[in-house]
């Protein structure tokens, strides 16, 4: 997996969220203040510029230009957060050496590595009702898919891998419909946040939405 | 719904263009979203910054100048402010001896203080930061995100503000503003939601004799919905829950602010409510703020903030403050 | 239309009980609706005093105090005050030397005060008024009640209240006080109208995309209907009418005043457009208010009033003042 | 006609404003600020209290009373001007020594006097859509009609004039509906203050209907 399939991936991101910004607008003014779309198509708007800007030679590279530009450009609780998550991601990468070519394998040991920095920034454990309720079994699915050294190399293997994390993804968010939120804006609600699908995991599962299509789709060069 | 604006995207640009037309004494950046003291830091004094969402005028930016902020940097509408920002507005107000960030009590303005004030000690910077938690209509508990931060924020900023003028150091000033949260609570009501600019719609739907109680300053729904009443029986409903949290008595410092769409003719009908049921429980109104101090666009609604008072913090109150938003003494 | 109000009968004095809760230095007499310094009258010095209609707060009983008015007298809300309110508000006034009544031109305020003044004469009162009468939004002829008194009424009980407070006889502090009304003009415009707390209902009806071109500030209909636009052509309309009326060059004092429903950011972006028109003109903002000044009830809208300064008015104006609403250099 | 019979009028004003309190204040929506109705409601209900509290002994007296507390309760445009209308009528009987008991004749000039004091004030003249569309006719109907001498005794024509000059008020306001006003807060609207009949003009006509109805009640002592 090189940059181009990753930029494929970011660029994927910031057209989902755009098509996707009044319904996780919606979601967000049921429990929270009705800007999640708006501040998640600002930054991924950015990072797709910056991508452009400078086209980063390495995926670590890449993700930690995502990062930071989320984290400079969205605010907000899921500016910091999903920022920390792709920058540590390519950090981690980064402490490998940044490759120019990654393993789906390197990738979610990468991403586990965005999904700790989450946790640890934001202290929120599944169930907590957040977008970790989407990463975290994303990120899950994705290291058990990829787990055995042979699944790397065969490429059906590969997408079914990325399918089972989308999917995990999907379930993780709706599943947090039912919950009470612990965590951010929604907690003010107490058990009046439950009933509602949360933003930030729904905008997860848009995220590795666009990752499936990204692997499926051969690109243009 | 009809907004002044020229669009949704360029409202906090445009309001702060405005801002700087109308306060010579203020530097503004619309672009770069800080605003400063016109004579820059002080040097030998410790530097107030605060910051956040915008939609709540005249908070923050309203309350730069003497004897309160020295810099603020408003985020977009309801969306706190990014991390860059509050570098820049750090430096705009470092005189030399530390700077206090005031923070309220969300997620993401936590969040992006913290990844702030990281950049800032990196740069050798001397931070503190006190966490503004005043809402009582949020259980202070592992299960929420902690108690919001709202009106006590302009409290904080004015007597942190005076002790800073004062020439303080930095821990005694993040002392007092810590000590003024402490001794405050809040409670808010909303006869309306407000309308963000972007979404065009209300955040919550109210029917013609329903209100939230316990609403939160980005339109957030409250505690829970309720009927409509008079403006006496209101005012008790917001005291009562600040009493219930922080029993008052002695001398109180009492805000009834406006959440933007409210009269002030309402407001002062509020307090005189406020004000008859404090000295009934034998707390007096020693201090008051009438008006729109936190706002949430244009909710109609109130809150009610109060502050026990000690002899240093009303001394301190009192003290020349000279902001677009709150002047008085000089 | 939910309002924070306790009966539609009571909201004059309830709003003046927290007027008094929260201003102690008024004296302030809920029944009576007489609102002064709570030092009473300056011996030797010219009395000012104001009134009219409730429901444009803090106008005008928010302007009683030092460096402005000396006592003012609140009507019924959009109803022109009585005789015998101005009679006792002119005695709390009276420092020995005559007293500026200033009269917003209505045909109520005008023959209310007319009534006053003679009684006022019966005891020896010397009495001067002044007429304010600055809405451009209506023509100034015999077929009209002539134009009428909005926000200039803030310019002229600041700057001959300076004028006073300096220690000028009647007849100086009336003659500014009339110049000041000379170089003022105002143009409103309601995004939507207000509900008065009697009749519950809008005193006009505006679609989702209609606005209210030089509106009054009693919920009268304006000049005329038109589409809403966004902020900068709504800043043009109104400040082209203002320039037609009266040609703006050289300094400016401009005020952007909220109707009373319009928050704080919005006025800020209005006021942003204002002042790059009028530099667009070679005009300057030399001196300026944004804020709620001159309201009607919870109406959403803006005006805009400009006054043509000289050295004199600017002095005066920068003079000290200190009331709830208007507040500095003391 | 005695203070009994101008009490029972007074009474009957409140009265019909208070039923009419909503239209009146509809019609002051259209082309003023909403509050006639509200205005002279309090007025006139303060009037029958100050009747009540200290009873005249004379019709001028009653009517002069009348007038001062409707300048002294009501403020707006119509206070100064009902109460001028009704102290001014109140001292032309003063003027005559304040019988007890008063003509129609002697009404109707005691009225002329009060019209005068009112386009004195307001200085509006018939056609500027003010209360004085409806007053004039009135006060015009009702001296005319106890013109002759002989007319004041018998009671039948008695009614007759007072009929003649309720339906001269009520045409009055009636013909203010296509009127551009020039006076009062109607004027700021220019040609859009046509097609809205005057609430002073309406008011008006219920002040002549509630004297008629005094006068036709014998009362219930
Ligand atoms: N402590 C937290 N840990 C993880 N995710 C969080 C936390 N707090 C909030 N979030 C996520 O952020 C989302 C809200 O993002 P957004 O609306 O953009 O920010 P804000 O709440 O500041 O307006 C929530 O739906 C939730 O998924
Ligand atoms: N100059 C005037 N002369 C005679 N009548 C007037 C004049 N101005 C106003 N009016 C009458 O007063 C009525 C309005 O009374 P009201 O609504 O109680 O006072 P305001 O206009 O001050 O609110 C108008 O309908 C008109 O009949
Ligand atoms: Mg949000
Ligand atoms: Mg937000
Ligand atoms: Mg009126
Ligand atoms: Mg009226």
């Amino acid at each position: 997996m090189d940059t181009a399939l990753l930029t494929r991936w970011i660029t994927g991101i910031a057209e989902t969220v755009r098509a996707n910004r009044e319904r996780l607008t919606e979601l967000d003014a049921a429990i929270g203040d009705a800007d999640h779309g708006v501040n998640l198509d600002r930054g991924f708007g950015a990072a797709v510029q910056a991508l452009a800007e400078e086209p980063p030679v390495s995926p670590g590279a890449l993700l930690r230009l995502v990062g930071g530009t989320l984290i400079r450009r969205v605010g907000g609780a899921s500016g910091p957060l999903y920022g920390t998550a792709f920058r540590e991601a390519g950090r981690h990468l980064g402490s490998l050496g940044d490759s120019p070519e990654v393993s789906p394998a390197e990738l979610a040991r990468a991403l586990r590595a965005g999904l700790d920095g989450v946790t640890r920034l934001g202290s929120a454990a599944e169930g907590d009702k957040t977008m970790v309720d989407a990463l975290a079994p994303a990120v899950r699915a994705l290291e058990s898919a990829t787990a055995s050294p042979a699944a790397a190399r065969a490429v059906a293997e590969e997408r079914e891998a990325f399918e089972a994390a989308a999917s995990a993804a999907l379930a993780g968010a709706e599943a947090t419909i039912p919950m009470v939120a612990r965590k951010g804006r929604a907690s003010y609600l107490g058990p009046r946040s439950a009933g509602h699908e949360d933003p930030g995991a729904a905008s997860c599962a848009l995220v590795f939405a666009a990752l499936l299509s990204a692997v499926n789709d051969p690109g243009q060069g | 719904m009809k907004k002044l604006i020229n669009s949704a995207e360029t409202v906090v640009t445009d309001a702060l263009r405005g801002l700087a037309a109308a306060h010579p004494d203020l530097r503004v950046d619309p672009g770069g979203r800080i605003v400063s003291r016109a004579c820059g830091p002080t040097p030998g004094k410790v530097g107030l910054v605060s910051g956040g969402g915008s939609g709540h005028e005249p908070l923050h930016a309203g309350f730069v100048g003497y004897g309160m902020l020295d810099a603020a940097c408003p985020g977009e509408i309801f969306t706190s402010l990014v991390p860059d920002q509050m570098v820049t507005a750090t430096a705009a107000a470092n005189g030399g001896v530390g700077v206090l960030h005031v923070v309220k009590n969300y997620t993401g303005d936590v969040l992006n203080f913290e990844l702030a004030a990281d950049l800032c000690a990196e740069e050798g910077v001397e931070i503190a930061r006190v966490l503004v938690d005043d809402d009582v209509a949020v259980r202070d508990s592992p299960d929420t995100a902690g108690r919001r931060g709202t009106g006590a924020t302009v409290f904080v900023e004015k007597i942190a503000g005076a002790a800073a003028e004062g020439g303080a150091p930095l821990a005694e000033v993040a002392r007092v503003a810590r000590e003024v949260n402490a001794r405050s609570r809040s409670f808010g009501i909303a006869l309306e939601a407000c309308t963000t600019p972007v979404s065009g719609r209300p955040t919550f739907e109210l029917g013609e004799t329903e209100i939230e109680l316990g609403v939160g300053i980005h339109g957030e729904p409250g505690r829970s919905r309720a009927a409509m009443r008079d403006a006496r029986e209101l005012a008790a409903v917001a005291l009562d829950a600040v009493n219930e949290d922080m029993p008052l008595s002695g001398d109180v410092l009492v805000m009834v602010n406006g959440l933007g769409g409210t009269p002030l003719i309402e407001l002062h009908i509020v307090f005189a409510e406020i004000a008859e049921r404090l000295s009934g429980r034998g707390a007096r109104v020693a201090r008051s703020l009438v008006g729109d101090y936190v706002t949430s666009l244009d909710m109609r609604g109130f809150s009610v903030t109060a502050c026990l008072l000690s002899e240093d913090l009303a001394r301190l109150w009192d003290a020349p403050v000279q902001t677009p938003a709150l002047r008085w003494g000089r």
